[in-house]
């Protein structure tokens, strides 16, 4: 395989979007053809790039000119993320009409984020993935400039913010390139660099964010695409982490840290999940739910964790998909879909979190109480989930957008994935974690049958498929039961969320007091610095002057 | 002459031929390019000044020459600053040459690079602007067309004048004035009324990057400076003559005035944010905890970016050639910067 | 392959057969129908669920098959390094709220339910942190006196959380409106998972022989017994006596249950 | 001796500039400006580079006696901070230029570093242009002037480009006021 053929993910949407342009330009819009060749191009890029040699492949062509090469490289971690990526992105490309300059922008964006996760090097990361940032937020803007959309100067810091952990990598140990970079050189106030940015670029907070907020759009094309995109690229960095510290963070103590916000996150999901008005709104918040426990997963710093938690995302990114396509009305892909989101078994959802919950257990000192937190966030999931099948289905998106059998196709092929739980986890997760953490990656066995862990086995084919045919039958045989949409009251409220929301309200809506105004009238120090007073003038050159000589 | 100096000189010229061609045609095309070619001839005359003071004498007589030049201002007005500026210049230089203790070498570094924000027109020492004026008269010509030329110049006689301990005082003070601006420009730019001085505030925030680059006496920093100068010149310049600037273009939303605002606030995969990425890097290899106020800094970019980019209006004809043209080479700075950093010999 | 095809089928005879889906019917009927006349002073037959299951039925039936098969029963064909104790609580989990589904009036405050849920959920899994190992039979059998603290306390919890779980509590959801009782298939399906996850994780295993088949389903009968006392005892003091008892006593409890889990965690370090 | 005259000469010079709003006032301070500059060059600038800085000055001095305001207004009313700046400026300068500052050249220094922070001053508060342009021709001859305490060869070319420039900067025509 030659090593060119690592551009080929990324540059098929760029050719494809260039063409769209063109004859966008001449007044042809080459509409969702054009779209679906660069999408799935680029999985089926990935697709041939990675399968047969299932090793990393790299392409470095020099210096660029801020400390960094163009290399560029496809291994188990980027072929992951990259599905991760490119799959949903490219099911909405196909499916949902768009005017050209917005599938151009979409392809773009596809484009950039493939690029950030086949960078060699972090700085490299950082420049793809802030362009993949910029173009989303052109992209949700140009679509809707009054709906919300991600805080750009919050995208912006997240990847400044690698950026600098970047060059500080350069700087401190000569390189940035993950596999290269010296282990001791990612000390832990760098760490804590990398892991901020990460949790800025997915934004992966206890509160509400864009990628809830995002949901709650009149239009969900944009929204799919964006979150399609971007919300996978913080964990990536993740994971990324464990190859800079040869297979651990620094300090453990990041593990423990970031395991528990992932929980908090989870939870405060399944918080807002369970109060939810609409059932739109509890959808919107499935994503950050799933966010959450993946990354309390990933965090854990074992190969069990690591794997549980990128089948997690891969099961988030194709919910991305299926909820971009989900009519907001009541019927049987609403349910079947909130049925995989929750994790009824034997889907995918439910035995990779179950994967996810045992390796708290056995990643030992205490994590185990991690476990019991995710296990009481999964228990209001189901509640919220149970809750949402009959709550109002919430703003009505185009119809044109929507398409209910698509979606119930990829909720059921979720739930009936299940089963295959172990063989993706040795096709699509074990390679990311023989990539990131080489020492310890081998305690990963089991093969396509059996998930093996330290203290137990999950017999995922062999349990699974029967209580699939069983689950099969026994909803075939069952009558009909009526639900009842109503709106239905919150189970709980999280104590103090209603002050701190009243506190951001207070903050958003803080002005200087009546009496200090004078202080910070914009126009009076305009005037006095850009009016050309001698005074002033000869004011600062003394006030250098006695400063130099301090 | 400088590398340095010849790309910058090859900026402006590009720049001008810009104008000349996708800029609505606010004032003759014939008189733009006469005045806009004797601003480079002088501004060439001052790269290429063999010694200090000729440089200094170089930058007065292009200051007059400006001030000659028809606009709002009065003669006085428009030679206030560059006239403080080359005093202080002058002075600096006698503060170097002069034997003596070593505070005269610190207040000639004090001089030289208060001498050069005043030559440029950054805080303090604002020269007086009216949006209406003309570009060729207007203090945009000092901060886009003339300034980095200026700027390099006197950085570069500034490192022969000095002794080493002078030269840290002369970078320590361009980082101030670098901070001053950024904060200054980038926040004005975002608040101020009118929408022609809010240009002129990004100009100065734009600027204050580049002064911390100059600042940061590493290699990293000079290419940062060179590639913030460009983003200047071939960036900000062309968009400023393209747009609305006086606030009388309608307000748009459209992806092109979105990506303006991008390229403005230097987003990825803009020349702007290989700039940043290579000023974090010189602070950090300077003072970890300076590249953090920069980082901080540059966050104060995007109101102001957006704003101006959406008073950018939808360019049309000629006018969105240029600013597709424009973006393109941003982004071809941006993504592959090696190109310009080694014809400036950095 | 026949490995594979023959492992699938003695997961499908332990799902649907012993001790998955007739077991779990069986022993929740008798159990069922002992406590109905238990807690009725007139004995009149119930009335028996639909021949069609309803969806409700059906989610409870697939998610308890799915816990039934985790217990440490004789004979059980699923060998026991394939069990877990996760699985098991997840799936129990998912058969309390499935009517929530339907409507809320089908289910009695179902904020309180949650509290209790979470406290079960700690009481199934408070002994798993220290040994770090899920598998029931091996919770089962620990014996160290360092653990015996943690396992009595959440025993002890667990037992507490079940008449909630299994909605024996008095308090009526308010769209139950019926007059004659009906046998709830839901409740029948979940007897056995509930009562025979706590001999397993709480007791000493059984060993796989007639005694000891003996032994595991008396163990479960006497725990389902514990339970319609508990719960007739509850009904018989009122619902203000269960509400003080699940707001105020039983979150508290489940705090020092999970102090205990620390405290032990720590000095068995 | 003769340099300390010139000094004094230049200072003289700098200081009616300041304090002239009148054309024959600015003149004749150019011209003593000049005049006074060129006399303390002379040792570095020898005989052709005093004589460029002279011809610049007077050929601006004789410029600024045909246009600008008339008369001379020599401190006219309200004058009396001008006065100031010049006198503390003056002493600032012979301060600096002579006791702080160490070798030969000591009027050279001083007189440079009057005239080109007075003329600064100048510069900075003028709103007149024919003020202005005589504050920057003289300012253009005591950077000519000042180039006489750098080591560069070049020095020679300095001087006529000062003369030249100073020469120019009077003559070039200030720009019809548009100001609404």
């Amino acid at each position: 395989m030659p090593s060119a053929a690592v551009l080929g993910p990324m540059v098929l949407p760029l050719i494809t979007a260039a063409v769209m342009a063109i004859f966008g330009f001449a007044g042809v819009n080459l509409g969702r053809v054009a779209a679906a060749v660069g999408g799935w191009g680029a999985v089926l890029a990935l697709l041939v790039v990675w399968v047969p040699i299932r090793s990393s492949l790299e392409l470095t062509l020099g210096q660029l000119g801020f400390g960094s090469a163009f290399d560029m490289r496809i291994d188990g971690v980027t072929f992951a993320f990259g599905l991760m990526i490119a799959i949903p992105a490219a099911i909405l490309l196909t499916l949902q009409p768009r005017a050209w300059p917005q599938t151009v922008v979409a392809m773009l964006g596809l484009a950039a984020a493939l690029a950030a996760v086949e960078a060699g090097g972090i700085v490299l990361t950082a420049i793809a993935g802030g362009t993949a940032a910029t173009l989303a937020v052109v992209l949700l803007d140009t679509e809707d400039p009054r709906a919300s959309r991600p805080s750009w100067a919050m995208l912006l810091a997240g990847w400044l913010a690698l950026a600098w952990f970047g060059v500080m990598l350069q700087v401190g140990g000569g390189t940035a390139v993950y596999n290269a970079v010296p282990v001791a050189t990612v000390t832990g106030p760098l760490f804590a660099l990398l892991a901020g940015s990460a949790v800025l670029v997915s934004c992966v907070f206890p509160w509400r964010t864009w990628p809830a907020e995002l949901w709650s759009r009149p239009s969900l094309r944009a929204a799919g695409v964006t979150v399609a995109t971007l919300y996978p690229l913080g964990f990536y960095l993740l994971v990324r982490g464990y190859e800079l510290g040869d297979g651990r963070y620094p300090h453990q103590l990041f593990n423990v840290a970031l395991a528990g916000l992932g929980t908090i996150v989870a939870f405060a999901a399944a918080a807002r999940a369970q109060a939810a008005p609409t059932r739109r709104r509890f959808l919107g918040e499935v994503v950050p739910g799933l966010g959450g426990f993946a990354l309390a997963a990933i965090a854990l710093g074992t190969p069990l964790g690591l794997v549980a938690g990128l089948i997690l995302l891969a099961t988030a990114s194709l919910l991305i998909a299926c909820l971009a396509l989900l009519p907001d009305h009541a019927g049987i892909a609403s349910l079947v879909t909130i049925a995989a989101a929750v994790g009824l078994p034997p889907g995918i959802s439910f035995a990779a979190r179950v994967v996810g919950i045992e390796a708290t257990f056995e990643a030992g000192d205490f994590l185990g109480l991690i476990g019991v937190a995710g296990m009481a966030t999964w228990a209001t999931w189901m509640v919220g989930g149970a809750r949402a099948i009959g709550l109002p289905g919430g703003r009505g998106h185009p119809s044109v957008e929507t398409f209910p059998r698509i979606s119930l196709v990829i909720a059921l092929l979720m739930l009936a994935a299940g089963p295959a739980v172990a063989a993706i986890k040795v096709a699509y997760a074990d390679p990311v974690a023989a990539e990131v953490m080489q020492s310890s990656a081998g305690s990963l066995t089991g093969g396509l049958v059996n998930v093996v862990t330290v203290s137990s086995v999950l017999p995922a084919l062999t349990l699974l498929v029967p209580l699939l045919i069983f689950g099969a039958f026994v909803y075939a045989i069952s009558g009909a039961s009526t639900v009842r949409t109503q709106s239905r009251p919150a189970l709980f409220k999280v104590p103090g969320a209603a002050s701190a929301a009243r506190m951001r309200e207070a903050l958003r809506s803080a002005t200087v007091p009546e009496q200090y105004r004078s202080m910070f009238n914009l126009r009076g120090l305009e005037t006095a610095a850009a009016g050309g007073r001698p005074l002033l003038w000869l004011g600062m050159l003394i006030a250098l002057g006695f400063a130099v000589t301090r | 002459m400088l590398p340095e100096s010849i790309e910058l000189l090859a900026f402006a010229a590009a720049s001008l031929v810009f104008a000349l061609a996708f800029a609505p045609a606010l004032a003759p095309r014939r008189a733009l390019a006469v005045q806009g070619g004797a601003g480079l001839a002088g501004t060439a005359a001052v790269a290429a000044a063999p010694a200090f003071d000729l440089a200094v004498l170089g930058l007065m007589l292009l200051a007059v020459l400006q001030a000659a030049v028809g606009g709002k201002r009065t003669f006085a007005a428009c030679l206030k600053a560059p006239g403080v500026a080359v005093a202080l210049l002058a002075l600096a230089a006698l503060f170097a040459r002069a034997e003596g203790p070593d505070l005269l070498q610190r207040f000639a570094a004090v001089g030289l690079a208060a001498g050069l924000a005043a030559a440029v027109g950054l805080l303090p020492y604002l020269h007086t602007f009216d949006p209406e004026e003309p570009i060729a008269a207007s203090p945009v010509a000092w901060l886009a067309y003339i300034g980095p030329v200026v700027a390099a110049v006197i950085v570069a006689d500034a490192h022969g004048l000095l002794t080493a301990d002078a030269g840290a005082a002369f970078g320590a003070v361009l980082i101030g004035f670098g901070l001053v601006n950024m904060a200054w420009g980038s926040v004005g730019a975002w608040l101020t009324e009118n929408t022609g001085a809010a240009w002129r505030y990004s100009f100065a925030a734009d600027w204050g990057l580049a002064l911390s680059g100059f600042g940061i006496t590493l290699a990293d920093g000079r290419r940062a400076a060179l590639l913030v100068l460009f983003t200047v010149v071939l960036g900000r310049l062309p968009l400023y003559l393209v747009s609305g600037r006086s606030g009388k273009a309608p307000v748009t939303d459209r992806p092109i005035n979105l990506l303006v605002a991008a390229a403005l606030a230097g987003s990825a995969p803009f020349a702007g944010f290989a700039a940043r990425v290579l000023l974090l890097r010189g602070a950090t290899q300077l003072f970890w905890p300076l590249a953090l106020v920069l980082a901080l800094g540059m966050l104060l970019w995007l109101p102001g970016s957006l704003r101006l980019g959406r008073s950018l209006g939808i360019p049309r004809r000629r006018q969105a050639v240029g600013v597709a043209l424009v973006l393109a080479a941003n982004v071809a700075a941006g993504l592959y910067p090696l190109p310009l950093l080694a014809a400036a010999g950095l | 392959m026949i490995q594979l095809l023959l492992g699938i089928v003695a997961h499908a005879v332990a799902l649907l057969l012993y001790p998955g889906l007739a077991t779990m019917a069986a022993f929740g009927a008798v159990v069922e129908l002992a406590r109905m006349r238990l807690s009725r002073r007139v004995w009149e037959w119930p009335e028996l669920p639909r021949r069609r299951p309803t969806p409700v039925v059906a989610t409870v039936a697939l998610c308890a098959v799915v816990a039934a098969v985790q217990t440490s029963a004789p004979f059980n064909p699923i060998a026991g390094d394939e069990r877990s104790v996760v699985l098991a609580a997840v799936a129990l989990t998912f058969t309390a709220w499935a009517e929530l589904a339907l409507t809320v009036e089908f289910v009695a405050e179902p904020g309180l339910l949650l509290i209790v849920q979470v406290c079960w959920l700690l009481a199934v899994l408070g002994p798993a942190v220290q040994p770090e190992s899920l598998r029931p039979q091996v919770l089962g059998n620990l014996v160290v006196p360092g653990l015996l603290p943690v396992k009595i306390a959440c025993a002890f919890l667990y037992l507490l959380c079940l008449p909630a779980l299994l909605r024996l509590w008095p308090f009526t959801p308010p769209a139950d409106k019926r007059v004659r009782q009906r046998l709830d298939a839901g409740r029948v399906l979940t007897w056995f998972p509930y009562c025979g996850l706590f001999t397993t994780m709480f007791i000493t295993p059984s060993i796989d022989d007639a005694a000891g088949l003996l032994r595991f389903f008396g163990l479960t009968l006497a725990i389902g017994v514990v339970v319609v006392g508990f719960s007739v005892f509850l009904r018989w003091r009122g619902s203000a006596i269960a509400r003080g008892l699940y707001t105020r006593v039983i979150a508290p409890f489940a705090g020092l249950v999970l102090l205990i889990v620390v405290i032990t965690s720590t000095l068995l370090r | 001796m003769v340099e300390a005259a010139s000094g004094f000469v230049a200072w003289l010079g700098v200081s009616l500039v300041v304090l002239s709003d009148g054309r024959r006032g600015l003149a004749l301070g150019m011209a003593l400006g000049a005049l006074g500059l060129a006399g303390v060059s002379l040792p570095a600038a020898e005989p052709i580079g005093a004589i460029a800085l002279v011809a610049g000055g007077a050929v601006a001095a004789a410029r600024r006696f045909t246009a600008g305001p008339a008369g001379w207004a020599v401190m006219p009313a309200g004058s009396t901070p001008r006065l100031v700046l010049c006198v503390a400026g003056g002493l600032l300068a012979l301060w600096v230029g002579v006791a702080v500052m160490t070798g030969s050249g000591g009027a050279l220094r001083f007189a440079v570093m009057s005239v080109v922070g007075l003329t600064g001053a100048r510069a900075l508060a003028g709103e007149n242009a024919s003020v202005v342009q005589t504050a920057l021709a003289l300012l253009a001859v005591a950077i000519g002037a000042g180039a006489g305490l750098a080591p560069h060869t070049l020095i020679v070319w300095t001087y006529l480009a000062a003369g030249l420039v100073a020469a120019a900067v009077t003559w070039l025509p200030d720009r019809v006021q548009r100001a609404a």
